[in-house]
């Protein structure tokens, strides 16, 4: 059981090692999800303006 | 390369790289933080804060290589006036901002253990600083016009003044620094990497670096569709207009 | 003499205008005065000192902001023709005259001069060209002598004092000469504005709706000067809506060079 | 080559008659320079060690002040349209401007950078230095300054979106010219420092005003 909670200790360092690990992985993921609402809500967008202007379906890009 | 440089070329090119990307981003990351927290040994002298130089390298290398895409992208755009290539830029700005503040970070968390300070003004800290008010100099350049195509464009030339300038701030920092505090105690990345060190490092810079690519293409991806959906308003005022006066 | 040195006035004149007849080499021009002014002679008796050229563009495109304004425009500008640009607000008259002044670059097509495309030598096509826009580059702390020689001075860095003031006098401004630009009126701002492309000769003309601003004996006076520039062998490329009356002027209706309402426009076209 | 002299004598002539540039510019120096002293104190030797530095970075940014302006005129009554028309190349008539923007801030900066080092206690050999940096480098300053000027023209708040472009390509010229006055005062060569601050003026001649001309052509279209 001890060695789960020295490796999370990180040999007393812990306060700075894991905000290092979950401060990039918060940021990381953060950029991911942000960029993928927003190729989401153009993606939907796209649709609804297509549906009204039917003539410009010409080149259908999504 | 050439499919690459038209915007529907771009996507159907796109589509076929992203999982392969994702998945390659996900094992690299997967094995090099497995070698990096458990296999790795700590450092004699710094402990086991050696470990956020597996993410701090990483970010500092992504923030450099985002800086040289855009600068690359920015002079494609301007001398081949393809505008796929300011939306490479664009797009890549965003996350290259984003970890050179987290190299910032991580760098100033492995810096207080081992020098008290949650700032130490070394020179590559300094240069990273810099670089990331460069970044914010060319976002918000990027967006203080109206016209997209304009701030673009603006924005190239900033992009290549600063990168003519990158290698002029790292110098003088460097010189800086020397001259203020002989070389700092602890070298940042240590002494010749022991390979159990090296590998870890390797995996994860492999792996940051899909991750940038990946993000990269979804962003570029929804550029693209911003500029159809206005070509697409524009067109639909442009027609009102046209069918009002028969032309 | 006075042969001699109105020989070496038209060739100074030739020579600016880029169609030297004569080697520039200053040496020679000297030796040979009475030669070079019987060969200058019969020029001047063909046109006031401008050759014949022609100034065209084929299959224009031009995209603003993301729209395009229009696409497979073609004119064509010779001795003494003038073009008169018309079409509804937004059809790119302006967009038109930048063009063909060299300050926007089309998408697609190109403009030639004597075949030449411009884009080779555009410091050639600036000495060509006098571009009059909506704004009247005058500043408020100078005066109208100070700031005519200013802008002709800069087009030509050898014109004296006395063609800027024989350009105010032509347009009516000589009593002002030393007012300061904020105390103007609009006409008066603009009369000035137009004195330039009396104060340094430049072949081809680009007007952006000139006549704004300007009475009725204001609009006179251009109307003659248009004349007399199109008498001495220039070109003259306008845009108005008023009615400035050029005779035998070419129209140009920008809207039938318009993209067609339902293509997808842009730079993804 | 009289088309640049043509270009410096109107803008000197603007600012000699709205003359505001200038004495802002050096009024904005003297006053921060004098609240240095209510910072820090006014103990002399603390005034000494920071002297060279308050006066570049106050120096840099007193120069800043009157930067947006530079094109900002010409563009709003159409005269940059005319300039940009005119038959010689954009890049000389930017110098151009650029020399009277120097000659309207820079050399009033280092008329008054020695008065202002007295006031802060700086070491007698350091006023050399001081005045040779400072003519090596507001040109520079300057000249980056004005392609700042002319990318922001057009934009939203142009006013501190320069400052945030022009600040990090700084910041060399800052630390030779505070690097060499601080050598100067220990009595060691600078050279080296001149030598690296007048490469960097020679670099950003020519590249300077092609960036600032190109960046005009785009905001004129």
């Amino acid at each position: 059981m001890d060695a789960v909670t020295t490796f999370f200790e990180m040999g007393g360092y812990a306060r700075f090692v894991w905000p290092a690990y979950g401060l990039v992985s918060v940021v990381a993921l953060g950029l991911l999800v942000m960029s993928l609402r927003g190729l989401r809500c153009r993606q939907k967008e796209l649709a609804a303006l297509q549906e009204r202007l039917p003539g410009r379906r010409g080149r259908v890009w999504e | 390369m050439l499919g690459l440089s038209t915007p529907s070329g771009f996507i159907k090119v796109s589509k076929l790289v992203s999982p392969w990307l994702w998945t390659a981003c996900v094992l690299l990351i997967g094995a090099g933080l497995y070698f990096a927290l458990f296999v790795s040994p700590a450092d004699y002298q710094q402990g086991q804060t050696v470990r956020i130089m597996y993410i701090h390298v990483p970010s500092a290398w992504l923030g450099m290589f985002g800086y040289s895409v855009m600068a690359l992208a920015s002079a494609a755009g301007l001398v081949w006036k393809n505008p796929l290539a300011d939306l490479v830029a664009k797009a890549s700005a965003p996350i290259g901002a984003s970890f050179t503040f987290l190299c910032l970070a991580t760098g100033s968390l492995w810096g207080k253990p081992m020098w008290g300070t949650w700032w130490a003004w070394d020179a590559r800290l300094t240069s990273m600083l810099i670089l990331l008010f460069l970044y914010f100099g060319y976002i918000a350049l990027q967006n203080a016009f109206d016209d997209p195509g304009r701030g673009a464009r603006a924005a190239a030339i900033l992009a290549l003044a600063g990168f003519v300038n990158v290698p002029v701030i790292k110098f003088s920092v460097d010189w800086w620094k020397t001259l203020h505090q002989p070389a700092s105690l602890m070298k940042m990345s240590g002494p010749a990497l022991h390979p159990s060190m090296l590998t870890p490092l390797l995996l994860m810079v492999s792996g940051f670096t899909c991750f940038f690519v990946a993000v990269l293409i979804v962003r570029v991806r929804t550029e693209i569709l911003a500029a159809k959906i206005r070509a697409l308003r524009l067109s639909e005022i442009h027609a009102a207009q046209g069918s009002g006066v028969a032309g | 003499m006075k042969v001699a040195r109105d020989a070496r006035a038209i060739a100074c004149g030739l020579n600016r205008t880029g169609f030297v007849a004569f080697p520039p080499t200053s040496a020679f021009r000297e030796c040979f005065p009475l030669a070079g002014a019987v060969v200058l002679l019969w020029c001047r008796a063909m046109t006031k000192g401008i050759p014949p050229s022609s100034f065209a563009g084929e299959k224009l495109v031009c995209i603003r902001g993301e729209r395009v304004v229009f696409t497979q425009l073609d004119f064509r500008l010779t001795n003494g023709e003038a073009l008169l640009l018309l079409g509804p607000n937004g059809s790119g008259k302006s967009s038109l005259l930048r063009v063909m002044a060299g300050l926007l670059k089309p998408a697609d097509g190109h403009l030639a001069w004597n075949g030449a495309p411009v884009t080779d030598d555009r410091e050639g096509h600036s000495a060509r060209i006098h571009y009059v826009g909506h704004h009247d580059a005058i500043k408020p702390v100078l005066s109208v002598l100070e700031n005519l020689r200013f802008w002709a001075r800069l087009h030509d860095p050898r014109t004296g004092d006395r063609t800027a003031v024989t350009a105010l006098e032509r347009m009516g401004l000589e009593r002002l000469a030393e007012v300061p630009g904020k105390m103007l009126s609009a006409g008066q701002k603009r009369r000035l504005n137009l004195a330039r492309l009396l104060a340094a000769p430049a072949p081809v003309w680009l007007l952006d709706e000139p006549s704004v601003a300007l009475d009725r004996a204001s609009v006179k006076v251009l109307e003659a000067v248009i004349a007399e520039h199109r008498a001495g062998g220039g070109m003259v490329a306008l845009s108005t809506h008023a009615d400035v009356d050029l005779s035998g002027a070419r129209e140009l209706h920008l809207d039938h060079f318009a993209a067609a309402p339902g293509v997808v426009t842009g730079i993804w076209a | 080559m009289k088309r640049l002299i043509e270009i410096i004598r109107r803008d000197l002539r603007l600012a000699l008659r709205q003359g505001s540039d200038s004495v802002m510019v050096v009024t904005f120096f003297v006053l921060t320079v004098i609240l240095f002293p209510f910072g820090i104190g006014p103990e002399a030797n603390i005034l000494e060690r920071v002297s060279p530095g308050v006066l570049w970075v106050t120096a840099l940014l007193a120069s800043m002040l009157s930067l947006d302006r530079l094109f900002q005129a010409d563009y709003e009554d159409g005269s940059l349209e005319l300039l940009a028309l005119t038959p010689t190349a954009l890049e000389i008539l930017v110098i151009g401007k650029v020399a009277a923007h120097w000659l309207t801030t820079g050399l009033p900066l280092m008329i008054a950078a020695p008065v202002l080092a007295v006031l802060l206690h700086m070491n007698g050999d350091g006023f050399v230095a001081l005045l040779v940096t400072m003519l090596l480098g507001t040109p520079t300053l300057s000249l980056i300054g004005a392609m700042g000027a002319a990318l922001v023209l057009g934009a939203r708040r142009g006013g501190v979106l320069l400052s945030l472009l022009v600040l990090p390509l700084y910041i060399p010229v800052l630390i030779f010219g505070v690097g060499a006055i601080d050598s100067a005062v220990q009595g060691l060569d600078y050279s080296a420092q001149l030598l690296l601050l007048g490469g960097i003026l020679l670099a950003a001649l020519p590249l300077a005003p092609l960036a600032a001309a190109a960046a005009l052509r785009q905001a004129l279209e």
